[in-house]
C-alpha cells in the first residue's frame, strides 16, 4: 500500500517535473515558461517528500519558489525581453543532439553501475534536527562549507548591488 | 540637519492612542437617514417653494426675476379689478434655488421651502401646479429672506456638535401666515446677529 | 479511519476559514467604521450580519469580464493561486493541544497534520501567493496591474526575510519547527519573551498580507487598484477573499506562535479552541487599529524600511535570543523584563539612527 | 515495480539534459538562467536520492543539496544583476549579441 502510493506519487511528480521542464525550454512565451518553472520546482519538492527529505522539500519551496522564481519573474518584467519571445540560437540542433547523447550515455552508465546495496526499509524520520546538527558538527560536520556558503551569499549580495547600482 | 530630539515611534503611538480613544469614547455621528433626519438650516433654500395664494397679486415679478424662466403664470382680471393667477406653475427640475423670486416678491407671497428631497419618478411631477404650491403638511416656508418665519423655525442640528437628534424628525406645522405678522419688504432687514448654530 | 480524519479536517478547516473570512469582512467594516465615528453596514439582517452574504450574492451575479489580449489561462488561474495557499496554511495550525480541554479532551493535537517542519511549511506556502499576484499583474495586460505586481514582488521578497528571521527566535526558544510543540512550550506567551521578534514579525506580516499601511499593492490613488484592476465578478471575489484569508492566516499564526495558541495565559483555565478564536480576533483588531491610524507608506520608504530597519533589528534579535539560550533556565521573569527593555530601547535607538542616516530613502 | 534509486537518478539525468539543452539552445539570458536552475535541481534530486538509498542515516546528500541551493540563490542574484546591467546598456538580453569581450 505504502509502496503503491509512493510509486503513483513518483510517476506523477516525475511526469510533472519533466513536462514542465520541457515546457520551460520549448515554450516561446517567457512568462509562461517562468510559471512552469515554478511548477517544476514544486514537483521536485514533491519528489523530495517521497524521498523522506521533508526539511529540504520546504526549503525547496521557500528558496526556489519564494525567492529564485520570483526574482526570475522580476527579471522578466524589468527587461522587456518577453515581448520578443524566447528564440532558439544557431546551435539548437547541435545542443539537442549533445543533450540526447549525454542522456543516453548517462542512462547507460547508470544501468551499468553496480550501485551499493540499497536499503529502503529505513524509517522516515524528521530530518530537520539531524541536518542542523550535522551542518554545525565540529568534528565530522560541515562547519567550514557552511561558513563558506555564508561568505558566498554575502559576496553575491554585494556583487549584485554593485552590478546593478546606477552611476 | 535632522532634528536631534526626534524620536520615531512617538508619533505613531500618539496616533494609535487617538484612534483607540475615538473607537471607545466618541459617539457615532452617522445619521440613519430615512429614520433619522437632521433639522435643516432655518434659512435653507429648499426645493419646495411655497406660494401664498391670498397674498399673491399675480404681478408676475417672480416670473420676471427668475433667471431660468421656471415660473409660469397666467392671470385673469377679477371683477374688482384685481388680478388672480389662474395658472401658477414652478418647474423645480430646472430651478437652481437662487431665491431671486423670493427676494423680488413685493408682497411676501412666495417663499423658499424647507425640503431637500426632490427625487421623483418622472420629470413631469417636478412641475408643481398652484394647488400643490400652497403650504401644507411638510411644505412649509423657510426663513430665507423671511425673518418673520425664521423666528418660529426649530434651530438647525449639526453633526459635528453631536446634534443628531432622534426627537426632531418631521418638521413642525407651518407657522401662521397672517398678513399682520408679515412685515413689508421695505422694512425688512437682515437680523443683526447671526443665528447661533443650533446645539441640542 | 485515516480517511475519516482527513475528511473531517478538510470540512473543519473549510468551515473555519470561510465563516471567519466572511465575518472578518463584516468585522473590518464595522470596526473601521467605529474608528471613523461611523456605523458601518447595519442594514442587512440584525446589526448587518448578513452583509457579507449580500455582498457575495451581488458579486456572484456580476458580469465576468475578461479583457481582450490577456493571457487567458494565466488570467484565470491567478485568483486561485492567490487564494489556495491561504487555506493550505491552516493544514498545520493546531486548533487545540492534546490533553485536557475546556469542553472535551483530545488524545492528539487537533490539527490536520502536525508537520515537523510546520513553521517552514507556513512560510513556504505563504510565499506562493506572490506568484498568484504576479500572474494577475502580468496577465491582465494593464500597466497599473503590472506596476502593482512589481511592487508586490519587491515588497514581499523584502519583508519575508525579517519576518522569517523574527520567527526563528521563536523556533530557537521552542527548539522545534512543529507548531504543536511551539504551543506546548509556551508556558508564558512568547510575545513576552520575544517582544522585538513580535514587533518585527507583525510589521513584516502586515506587509506580507498587503494591509495598510503597507498596502501599496493596491494603492487606489496611485495605481488604481493594483493587480486586481482587470478582475471582476467571481475572480475578483477570489482576490478579495484571499486578502481576508491572509489576514485570518496571519492572525492565526501570530496567535499560535506568539500568544500561546489554544492555551489560556499561564494555564489559568483549561485550553480550548475558544481562546485561539479570541486571540485571532484580538490580533485582527490590532491590525484594524493600525489600519485606521497610519497612512500608507510611500513606495520609496517601503524598501528602505525593510532592509535598513527591520532586517538589522531582526538579526540583533536573533543574536539576543541565541545569547539568552546560553543562560541557565529559571530566569524567566528577569529575561522578560530584559527583553522588553531591550526591545523598546533598540527600536527607539534604531529608529533614531534610521532617521539620521536619511530615513527610508533609497538612493 | 518498487521505485528505487535507478528511477530517481534517471529522472535526474532527464531533467539535467533538458536543462542543458535549454542552456545551450536558447538566446534569452533569463531562460538560460532558468535552464541552469533546472540543471541544479536535477543534481539535487540525484543527491537526495543517493542520500536516501545508499546512506540513509548520514544525510550527506541532503546537506549537499542545501549547499547547491545556496549556490543557486547566489547565482540567480548575480546572474540577474548582470542581465539587468546588460539590459540597461544594450536594451537586450540576447546572449548572441553580448559580445563585450570580443574585440
Amino acid at each position: 500500500m505504502q509502496d503503491a502510493g509512493l510509486s503513483i506519487a513518483f510517476w506523477l511528480l516525475a511526469i510533472a517535473s519533466v513536462g514542465s521542464a520541457l515546457a520551460v525550454v520549448l515554450l516561446r512565451n517567457v512568462f509562461r515558461a517562468a510559471l512552469l518553472l515554478i511548477s517544476c520546482f514544486f514537483a521536485i519538492a514533491g519528489l523530495f517528500v517521497t524521498l523522506g527529505a521533508d526539511f529540504l522539500a520546504m526549503v525547496q519551496i521557500l528558496v526556489y519558489v519564494g525567492a529564485i522564481a520570483i526574482l526570475l519573474l522580476l527579471g522578466i518584467m524589468l527587461t522587456k525581453e518577453a515581448m520578443r519571445g524566447s528564440p532558439f540560437s544557431r546551435w539548437q540542433v547541435g545542443a539537442g543532439i549533445a543533450s540526447v547523447l549525454l542522456l543516453i550515455s548517462m542512462i547507460w552508465v547508470f544501468n551499468q553501475t553496480d550501485w551499493p546495496k540499497t536499503n529502503t526499509e529505513v524509517a522516515l524520520e524528521p530530518t530537520t534536527a539531524a541536518i542542523g546538527l550535522k551542518l554545525l558538527d565540529m568534528d565530522a560536520g560541515f562547519v567550514l562549507p557552511f561558513e563558506i556558503a555564508s561568505i558566498l551569499l554575502l559576496a553575491a549580495v554585494i556583487g549584485a548591488i554593485v552590478l546593478v547600482k546606477e552611476k | 540637519m535632522p532634528d536631534n530630539r526626534i524620536s520615531l515611534g512617538q508619533g505613531i503611538l500618539k496616533g494609535l492612542a487617538l484612534t483607540i480613544k475615538h473607537f471607545i469614547s466618541r459617539p457615532i455621528i452617522t445619521v440613519q437617514y430615512p429614520e433619522e433626519r437632521l433639522v435643516t438650516s432655518r434659512r435653507i433654500r429648499g426645493c419646495d417653494l411655497v406660494w401664498d395664494s391670498e397674498r399673491c397679486t399675480a404681478c408676475c415679478t417672480c416670473a420676471k426675476s427668475c433667471p431660468q424662466g421656471n415660473i409660469h403664470i397666467e392671470t385673469k382680471v377679477r371683477p374688482d379689478n384685481t388680478r388672480e393667477a389662474v395658472v401658477f406653475e414652478i418647474d423645480h427640475g430646472r430651478s437652481m434655488f437662487c431665491g431671486l423670486c423670493v427676494e423680488s416678491c413685493p408682497f411676501d407671497a412666495i417663499h423658499m421651502g424647507r425640503s431637500y428631497e426632490r427625487a421623483t419618478y418622472n420629470r413631469d411631477s417636478l412641475v408643481i401646479p398652484k394647488e400643490k404650491l400652497v403650504a401644507q403638511g411638510d411644505r412649509q416656508p423657510s426663513g430665507y429672506f423671511r425673518p418673520q418665519f425664521e423666528e418660529t423655525l426649530p434651530p438647525q442640528s449639526l453633526l459635528i456638535y453631536g446634534g443628531k437628534s432622534s426627537e426632531v424628525k418631521t418638521p413642525e406645522n407651518p407657522p401662521p401666515q397672517s398678513p399682520a405678522t408679515a412685515a413689508p419688504v421695505s422694512e425688512k432687514k437682515e437680523p443683526a446677529e447671526r443665528e447661533k448654530v443650533g446645539v441640542k | 479511519m485515516d480517511w475519516l480524519h482527513w475528511i473531517i479536517y478538510v470540512v473543519i478547516i473549510l468551515a473555519f476559514v470561510l465563516t471567519l473570512v466572511m465575518s472578518f469582512i463584516l468585522i473590518e467594516r464595522r470596526v473601521v467604521g467605529r474608528f471613523q465615528l461611523r456605523l458601518g453596514p447595519n442594514r442587512v439582517g440584525p446589526q448587518g450580519i448578513l452583509q457579507p452574504v449580500a455582498d457575495a450574492v451581488k458579486i456572484l451575479l456580476k458580469e465576468d469580464i475578461i479583457p481582450s489580449k490577456v493571457d487567458r489561462v494565466v488570467h484565470l488561474l491567478a485568483p486561485i493561486v492567490t487564494f489556495a495557499p491561504a487555506v493550505l496554511i491552516f493544514a498545520v495550525i493546531p486548533f487545540q493541544q492534546a490533553g485536557n480541554g475546556l469542553f472535551f479532551d483530545l488524545k492528539s493535537t487537533a490539527s490536520m497534520v502536525d508537520l515537523d517542519v510546520g513553521v517552514l511549511f507556513i512560510f513556504a506556502i505563504s510565499s506562493i501567493s506572490v506568484v498568484g499576484l504576479v500572474m494577475a499583474g502580468w496577465a491582465s495586460n494593464n500597466k497599473y496591474a503590472l506596476l502593482g505586481a512589481m511592487r508586490t514582488i519587491a515588497q514581499m521578497v523584502s519583508y519575508e526575510i525579517p519576518m522569517v528571521l523574527a520567527v526563528l527566535g521563536i523556533v530557537l526558544i521552542a527548539g522545534s519547527l512543529s507548531l504543536a510543540d511551539i504551543v506546548d512550550k509556551q508556558n508564558i506567551p512568547f510575545i513576552l519573551l520575544q517582544p522585538l521578534g513580535f514587533f518585527i514579525y507583525f510589521l513584516g506580516a502586515t506587509a506580507e498580507m498587503n494591509r495598510s499601511p503597507f498596502d501599496l499593492l493596491e494603492a487606489e490613488s496611485e495605481i488604481v487598484a493594483g493587480v486586481n484592476i482587470e478582475y471582476s465578478g467571481m475572480k475578483f471575489a477570489m482576490f478579495f477573499l484571499g486578502e481576508y484569508a491572509y489576514a485570518l492566516a496571519v492572525s492565526t499564526i501570530t496567535s499560535v506562535l506568539f500568544l500561546g495558541g489554544a492555551k489560556f495565559p499561564w494555564g489559568l483555565l483549561p485550553q480550548s479552541f475558544i481562546w485561539l478564536l479570541v486571540k485571532i480576533l484580538l490580533v485582527f483588531f490590532v491590525i484594524l487599529w493600525i489600519r485606521s491610524t497610519l497612512p500608507r507608506v510611500r513606495v520609496d520608504q517601503l524598501m528602505g524600511f525593510a532592509w535598513k530597519f527591520l532586517l538589522p533589528l531582526s538579526l540583533i534579535n536573533l543574536f539576543l535570543v541565541a545569547a539568552e539560550g546560553m543562560l541557565p533556565s529559571g530566569f524567566t521573569w528577569p529575561i522578560v523584563a530584559l527583553n522588553v527593555t531591550l526591545a523598546v530601547a533598540l527600536v527607539v535607538i534604531w529608529a533614531n539612527r534610521f532617521y539620521r542616516v536619511g530615513g527610508a530613502k533609497v538612493a | 515495480m518498487a521505485i528505487g534509486l535507478q528511477h530517481y537518478i534517471i529522472l535526474s539525468a532527464i531533467l539535467f539534459c533538458i536543462g542543458l539543452y535549454g542552456a545551450l539552445a536558447k538566446r534569452n539570458a533569463v531562460i538560460i538562467l532558468m535552464s541552469i536552475e533546472i540543471m541544479l535541481n536535477a543534481s539535487n534530486v540525484a543527491l537526495v536520492a543517493f542520500s536516501r538509498f545508499i546512506v540513509p542515516d548520514l544525510l550527506t546528500g541532503q546537506i549537499f543539496a542545501i549547499f547547491v541551493m545556496t549556490v543557486a540563490a547566489a547565482e540567480v542574484a548575480v546572474g540577474l544583476a548582470i542581465i539587468i546591467a546588460l539590459y540597461r546598456q544594450r536594451e537586450k538580453v540576447d546572449v548572441g549579441e553580448i559580445d563585450l569581450m570580443k574585440w
